[in-house]
């Protein structure tokens, strides 16, 4: 295994942490620290049924390379594993998947978190909600929020 | 970029709104900058005015790559036309 | 399951991410992140065999304890989980665990490094070195970064 | 505070160099402060001035509590003694 590992993977089925940490970290004894971000969909008190996942294909995978290739030039990152699906996702189930591994651990927490960070705002992904009233005309909307979480690295 | 042939690809509400997922068009000669694009798009017909009702908030990759309002769009094979992201 | 849920763990076995994961997680449709950092032993290029780490038991989890309490005070975090081990521990193997669960990823981010930084100045562990060349008399020294680490969240 | 009979327990290299994991001693009287009870101990013989050598870095525990070196000792069941925690 190289010493620098980036995984970017944009797919609609589900994904296994433990199987992707297993392959950042398997055999190795010079990772000292993994970081990892789940993101789940959740189900607002019950009135989601579902989110449904639109992308940019082609682009979903370039922005979030551009974003990785970023946290391995900042931090002395060992391997960063990106997973986003998309399509329908039910609550309680997962939508995407930041881990990120190195010698000490500052590394390993700034790398994920600046991932998931301009990931949101970068990455050409929009959440269409399913409602439980019938209701499924509904986009989620940009947070505000996010833009300032990315601000916070410049 | 004046008279070329490009193909427009659209996301999200705006997709919903235009009615299309994507479409081929002429980019008339006196469309220099992304904004001039998206004013342009949206006189075309009464979709487009919903769809690009905030012109300022709409994004636009040039080739699969984010734009800003005021870069000029020079000669992409492929515009792509949408809302702020909200994936993770 | 209650809403918020803490668990803090002092052990010599090792434990399995994924599942202390899904404890967290499973059946809930309200938790959007999960935050996870786990510690593994480094080999430092071979010349480590492994770590023995001694604790004082009682104080360990009571630290732990205040840590995690002072972070579900500063954070809307849903659950939090610290699992630490200690005994002799071989490159690669995990050290320890934290995981925050939260609504949005912020409070899960904070809280998971909040309570890392806190546990590497606060809990008594101490960390022996087993060498390659046989010597097995060296204690791990404190390092200062961790005491700075500690001041950003003053 | 002063006389009472209390447990002393050590850790790590300061285990190693007193060369015993616990004791009980009597706290003499003119102890009050957590330094104190350290350049006190300190002078008892030639192990535990090796592991108190430099008494600014040890920390100390009243009852499982950290305490700080101008701290009052009052009258813990359980003093520790170790050097800085190097877990996580």
């Amino acid at each position: 295994m190289t010493s620098q590992c980036v995984t970017v993977r944009v797919q609609s089925e589900d994904f296994d942490q433990a199987v992707e940490t297993a392959l950042l970290t398997k055999g190795r004894t010079d990772i000292g620290a993994v970081a990892t971000f789940s993101g789940l969909c959740r189900g607002e008190g019950e009135t989601l049924t579902a989110l449904e996942l639109e992308h940019y294909p082609g682009m979903a995978e370039s922005e979030i390379e551009t974003v990785t290739n970023e946290a391995m030039k900042r931090w002395p990152i060992d391997g960063l594993t990106v997973i986003h699906r998309y399509g329908k996702i039910l609550p309680g189930e997962q939508i995407v998947l930041v881990i990120a591994t190195s010698k000490h651990r500052d590394a390993a927490f700034d790398g994920a978190r600046y991932v998931m960070d301009f990931l949101k705002t970068n990455a050409p992904f929009w959440k269409k909600e399913h409602r439980a009233d019938g209701d499924d005309s509904n986009w989620v909307d940009a947070r505000e929020e996010d833009e300032q979480a990315k601000a916070r690295w410049e | 970029m004046a008279g070329v042939d490009t193909k427009l690809v659209y996301f999200s509400w705006v997709r919903e709104r235009v009615g299309k997922g994507e479409e081929r068009i002429i980019l008339p000669e006196e469309i220099s900058t992304v904004m001039e694009l998206l004013l342009w798009l949206k006189q075309r017909d009464e979709s487009f005015a919903a769809a690009l009702e905030f012109p300022e908030i709409i994004r636009v990759a040039l080739d699969q790559e984010h734009a800003e309002h005021t870069d000029k769009i020079g000669t992409p094979r492929e515009i792509a036309i949408f809302p702020p992201m909200t994936g993770g």
